[in-house]
């Protein structure tokens, strides 16, 4: 269908945006495909653009001639690190390769498509995705950090699903240097700004310093939304003739090369023109998306849905088009503008926030109109899918891209950049953290307890954490500070999920393949002590430049561990980002593979919470403590230390353990369990007790004696698959079996109750004391 | 007791939602002879004693600094509160 | 007994007040925006939430819609004794009776400058409200709080006078979250109809998904009220 | 294109938490010499065409309807984008 012929739909022309013809001038000036051939010669601007001369090459070739400008913006974002996958999709396959038929059983939709789509049962799914704004964040914290939320709740929607909440885990540099307190309440300011403005509750999330991220905070975010299966909608162009609309705010100038410049090399000054560097969030806008989107599906009147996001129209064009029948023709002169001065190159790469792209049939077209008029949204037809299997673009008629869709959305460069464990490893590795001193005595021992619960990385969160909506949409059975988010999801039964996501960089910075098995083994931990059965992973892979051959090493070492450790749980990743790059000049950070654990209770109100409410529980600490300091929280907050191996990783205990707890929910038989990760026993004994202000009474001689370890090792090692459970005094033996029966060790501690955490023979400390050290910190700090 | 006025509007080029709900709803209240619409801020600072150049170069460091975001938005006028614009 | 529940353009709490309604045996009739025509329902929820983003000022672009209109009308004047339409504003919605001018005062930026969201304490001072007729003069509950403009003012007159006149509904205890004149969560017009309130009673009446104190239903008797109050007109 | 300015600032008997806010960064910052400071909002709106006194008297009228809250703010000045204060 031509231009003309869409007059056809007479009534709705509307929807067709109508622009100003070009003058003569401009169409001299136009880069055209015709002017592509006639000539060949003409110098461009690939490397500008973030482009290698062999990738520009590929282009060329693949064209048989130089491309127009706009091809080459549409290349060089879509090939960019940040939208290609180029140097980490060799390693990414492991993905799917070590996914099993079985751990597919519950995967409606895998890895590949906006978000994958999981199978809770009772005929609901969900779909959860986490992703990285890293760098737009320590531009403009606020906005970053807003748009961030903003653009994984879009991948959300396009699903076709509902979002039902967020989460966010953001790692600064250290709390008392002055850029963290530049970043930090912009970037929680704009995950509250945005998320609460959307009515998305925040379920969790991280807060973690760390020099390291002076200079390149991490801020990562994850959504979740739910529908029922026969809702799934997959984004695709198909059908011959069918209507490309794009809906939603109006495409600005913002972060215009921002997808290939912002996050494929370090910052460049300047750029080539004078548009905003960053992107303004609007969430009211997205709100309104978001209802419009599900009045669409609901009324049945789309084909598909695909989120704008990086690369903006580039994106959306190529993609739909690759993924579906192959063919599309766009008029890009009707996208309406917030900027009439703009380019085509530029409308084609502007990542303009909040605007969704759908394939509808020509029947449906007077449907759709009607509900995003009712919404207030503005919404114009592109152009149509045809069966040419290319993808033409034109600007007032004249053809500006004429390319095979496939060819920029899904056949970009791959490169298998060389990698090395680096030397240093060896002196990292060797410089153990046995000789560091230790507490002498039980008063100080008492003494470490206080001022641990008090570190940056161990205080209370709330400071951050009281500034989001947990409340809202009224299914929130748990969040902070609980181990993992717990949504319901259907009203009636109480079907529900628990989410939790976690890494210590520490770990991973240590040995990479088994930090990420540590960060794997922690979300599913957190998920299967609040009585969960895991059942799918997402993860954010956050790492230096992967053309230093020993961040490369790391991130294949992380990507290994991961699908290793998720083979061996079981359960399959179903999707997540990469973001490389992530460097302070030459200094990459820690690697970071952030891994989200999502699992199904069938009754969220069988939930199980971190801390005990009364007193009278039966304490018992669940699982084997070894001398393990390498990587700790005591080691770093106490002695800036890091070197030796990361605690061991025991998938199966964890599988014992989780399954355990998912039986102890399940059949009522305890009040609370809180697993231990970082500070160790010590830290998960405060915070349990400082939850609701009951305190515990300790003995630690059983398992001092089981496991042959001293008592600082028994609290303040970091040794995995354990946790602190308290039992209902009734259920103890039934529990016991429990434990018996999936092989997991159980030591008994004592007994909830009382006003302070008192330690048999050893220091009694009260809740105040703890409550004031570890309530304190953040705000003594951001405060100021 | 003097006063320092300080000016601030978010840059042309940066997306203003605020700017874009006032001419809706102005659209909605009959008023749609205003098609666009941006909203800013307005600081009044005050000062023990007469402004002069030194208090007005104090106060626009003042607005560059903590009264506005230099990534999107532009201080387009500091001044003494008797002066013009 | 039918409550209606406004959806204006970015609205959140709509659907939880939806439900708060169903839980208290009352019939939700929902409420659209731009729909002048309000169903003949009993009485009217205005929800939490960011209604058109909240920009310019909260509330401020959602009093103009046709729906409010209407309520504006059935509401009646904020001083008639004789009782109008009881209309309940949460939240947003209490932002949005104050731009109305049906209740008066305004809520400006927190003090501290931050969204919080917390579990907060209150204490019913009059229960002689459509809303709060269910409560115990005094009572103290725990439903949360989550907004980034609660504080209340007014000039002190007027404060003396919701004082005087007894229209103070809830004050806040322990903790003023946000910098409230003289710890004012909600008010109420001179017959009690009309109701503002800036804690979420919406998101405490269902046991396990509220905050943690009494169950986390503490919240529900705003909504048996108004049935009980409906019942007995 | 003409531009009217639309200056709204918090009435003076009203407590104004952002503009306590902003005094105390200021003093932080080593501005302390800003004794108050008071945040309102600056509006721009346009209009097709001359700034005339029927234009301005329209501004005036939207933004005491919609642009200020009579309650806590005042319309402290309506003017073209030319005009002094
Ligand atoms: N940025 C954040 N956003 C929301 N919740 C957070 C954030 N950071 C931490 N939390 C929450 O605070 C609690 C404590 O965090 P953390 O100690 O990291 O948990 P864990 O060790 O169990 O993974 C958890 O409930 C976590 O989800
Ligand atoms: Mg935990």
């Amino acid at each position: 269908m031509t231009s003309d012929s869409i007059n056809t739909y007479g009534e709705n022309l509307d929807a067709l945006g109508a622009s100003a013809p070009l003058t003569e001038q401009q169409r001299q000036a136009l880069d055209t495909v015709d002017k592509a051939r006639k000539t060949p010669d003409v110098d461009q601007p690939w490397a500008a653009l973030g482009m290698k001369a062999d990738e520009y090459e590929a282009v060329r070739k693949i064209l048989d001639r130089r491309p127009t400008g706009s091809e080459l913006a549409m290349y060089s974002v879509m090939w960019s690190e940040h939208c290609s996958y180029k140097s980490s999709k060799v390693h990414l396959r492991q993905f799917g390769e070590k996914t099993t038929p079985a751990m597919q059983e519950h995967l409606l939709v895998g890895i590949g498509e906006n978000a994958g789509v999981v199978d809770i049962g009772q005929g609901w799914a969900v779909t959860f995705k986490v992703e990285s704004h890293n760098h737009p964040s320590y531009v403009e914290p606020y906005q970053g950090a807003a748009t961030g939320v903003g653009g994984i709740v879009r991948d959300i929607i396009s699903m076709g699903a509902r979002p039902v909440a967020v989460m966010d885990p953001l790692r600064f540099g250290a709390l008392d240097h002055p850029d963290t307190h530049r970043v930090l309440p912009g970037i929680v300011a704009g995950v509250g700004g945005y998320g609460n403005c959307l009515g998305l509750p925040n379920i969790g999330g991280e807060v973690s310093f760390d020099p390291c991220y002076q200079g390149n905070p991490l801020v990562n975010a994850l959504a979740v939304g739910t529908l029922r299966h026969e809702d799934i909608h997959l984004a695709n162009a198909r059908g011959n003739g069918n209507l490309v609309v794009l809906f939603g705010a109006r495409t600005g100038g913002d972060g215009i090369g921002g997808a290939s410049i912002l996050a494929s090399d370090t910052f460049t000054e300047g750029g080539p023109t004078k548009r905003p560097a960053v992107q303004v969030g609007d969430p009211f806008a997205e709100k309104v998306l978001i209802e419009c989107c599900l009045d669409l599906f609901k009324a049945d009147v789309v084909q598909g849905i695909q989120d704008l996001g990086a690369a903006g129209l580039s994106c959306a064009f190529s993609e739909l088009a690759s993924n579906g029948d192959g063919g599309m023709l766009v008029h890009l002169d009707r996208a309406p503008l917030r900027d009439s001065t703009l380019a085509p190159e530029e409308i084609l790469m502007s990542e303009s926030q909040e605007r969704m792209m759908a394939v509808v049939t020509p029947e449906d077209l007077p449907g759709f109109l009607a509900i995003t008029t009712r919404w207030d949204v503005e919404a114009t037809v592109m152009g149509e899918v045809t069966e040419t299997g290319r993808l033409v673009v034109l600007w007032h008629g004249e053809t500006i891209v004429d390319v095979p869709p496939r060819s920029v959305a899904h056949d970009g460069p791959v490169y298998d950049r060389p990698y090395a464990r680096p030397d240093w490893m060896d002196v990292r590795q060797a410089a153990v953290p046995d000789l560091l001193p230790r507490p002498q005595n039980d008063t100080e021992l008492g003494e470490l307890v206080v001022t641990m619960a008090g570190t940056p990385n161990l205080a209370s969160r709330s400071w951050v954490t009281d500034q989001y909506d947990r409340y809202v949409q009224g299914n929130t059975a748990q969040a902070m500070p609980d181990d993992a988010g717990v949504l319901r999801v259907d009203e009636s039964s109480g079907l529900g999920v628990a989410i939790a996501t976690d890494c210590n960089q520490r770990f991973a910075a240590l040995d990479p393949y088994t930090g990420a098995q540590l960060a794997l083994a922690e979300a599913y931990r957190n998920v299967g002590v609040a009585g969960g059965r895991p059942l799918a992973v997402t993860d954010c892979l956050n790492f230096g430049s992967p053309e230093d051959p020993a961040v490369m090493w790391q991130f294949a070492e992380a990507v290994r561990g991961l699908a290793d450790g998720c083979q061996q749980l079981g359960i399959p990743v179903t999707g997540g980002n990469v973001s490389l790059y992530n460097q302070t000049g030459t200094t990459a950070i820690h690697p970071t593979p952030v891994v989200g654990v999502l699992g199904v209770l069938q009754d969220v109100a069988r939930r199980t919470p971190s801390g005990w409410k009364a007193p009278g529980a039966q304490l018992f600490l669940l699982g084997t403590t070894r001398a393990e300091f390498s990587g700790s929280e005591w080691a770093w907050s106490q002695h800036e230390h890091l070197g030796g191996l990361p605690p061991a990783v025991d998938l199966e205990a964890e599988r014992a353990l989780a399954s355990v707890m998912a039986t102890a929910a399940d059949e009522g038989l305890v009040f609370a369990a809180h697993d231990l990760s970082d500070g160790g026993l010590a830290q998960a004994l405060v915070e349990a007790s400082l939850r609701h202000g009951v305190g515990a009474s300790v003995s630690l001689d059983a398992a001092l004696e089981r496991d042959g370890v001293d008592a600082f090792t028994l609290l303040f090692a970091e040794s995995t698959a354990r946790a602190v459970v308290a039992v209902k005094p009734e259920a103890v033996e039934q529990f016991t079996q429990a434990c018996a029966g999936n092989g997991v060790p159980l030591v008994e501690l004592g007994t909830t109750g009382g006003d302070s955490l008192a330690v048999a023979g050893r220091f009694s400390l009260t809740l105040d004391e703890l409550r004031a050290s570890h309530e304190a910190t953040l705000p003594a700090a951001l405060n100021a | 007791m003097g006063r320092v006025v300080i000016d601030v509007m978010p840059k042309p080029e940066i997306l203003d939602p605020q700017g874009k709900a006032v001419v809706g709803a102005l659209a909605r209240l009959g008023f749609a002879e205003f098609a666009g619409a941006r909203q800013g801020k307005r600081f009044e600072l005050e000062f023990e004693g007469e402004v002069d150049q030194a208090v007005l170069d104090r106060a626009r460091e003042a607005a560059q600094t903590l009264l506005s975001n230099p990534v999107i938005e532009d201080v387009v006028a500091v001044r003494a509160a008797s002066d013009p614009e | 007994m039918r409550i209606g529940v406004v959806t204006f353009p970015g609205s959140l709490d709509d659907r939880d007040a939806v439900r708060a309604v169903r839980i208290a045996g009352g019939t939700p009739v929902s409420l659209w925006h731009d729909d002048a025509d309000i169903k003949g329902v009993d009485a009217v929820v205005l929800p939490g939430g960011f209604s058109y983003g909240d920009y310019l000022r909260c509330g401020a672009i959602a009093r103009f819609s046709p729906v409010m209109n209407e309520i504006i009308r059935l509401a009646g004047p904020p001083d008639q004794v004789s009782s109008g339409l009881p209309v309940l504003g949460i939240c947003n919605g209490f932002q949005v009776l104050t731009e109305s001018h049906l209740l008066p005062g305004a809520l400006v930026r927190n003090e501290k400058q931050q969204f919080i969201c917390r579990d907060q304490k209150l204490r019913i001072e009059r229960t002689s409200t459509a809303w709060t007729n269910g409560y115990a003069e005094g009572q103290e509950i725990v439903i949360p709080l989550k907004n980034g403009e609660g504080g209340f003012i007014a000039d002190e007159s007027t404060l003396d006078r919701l004082e005087g006149e007894g229209r103070v509904v809830a004050r806040y205890l322990d903790v003023n979250p946000n910098g409230s004149r003289r710890d004012i969560a909600g008010i109420s017009n001179a017959s009690g109809t009309v109701v503002g309130l800036m804690p979420h009673p919406e998101h405490a009446t269902e046991a396990g998904y509220g905050p943690e104190a009494n169950n986390g239903t503490d919240g529900l008797a705003f909504f048996t009220s108004a049935l009980q109050g409906v019942l007995s007109a």
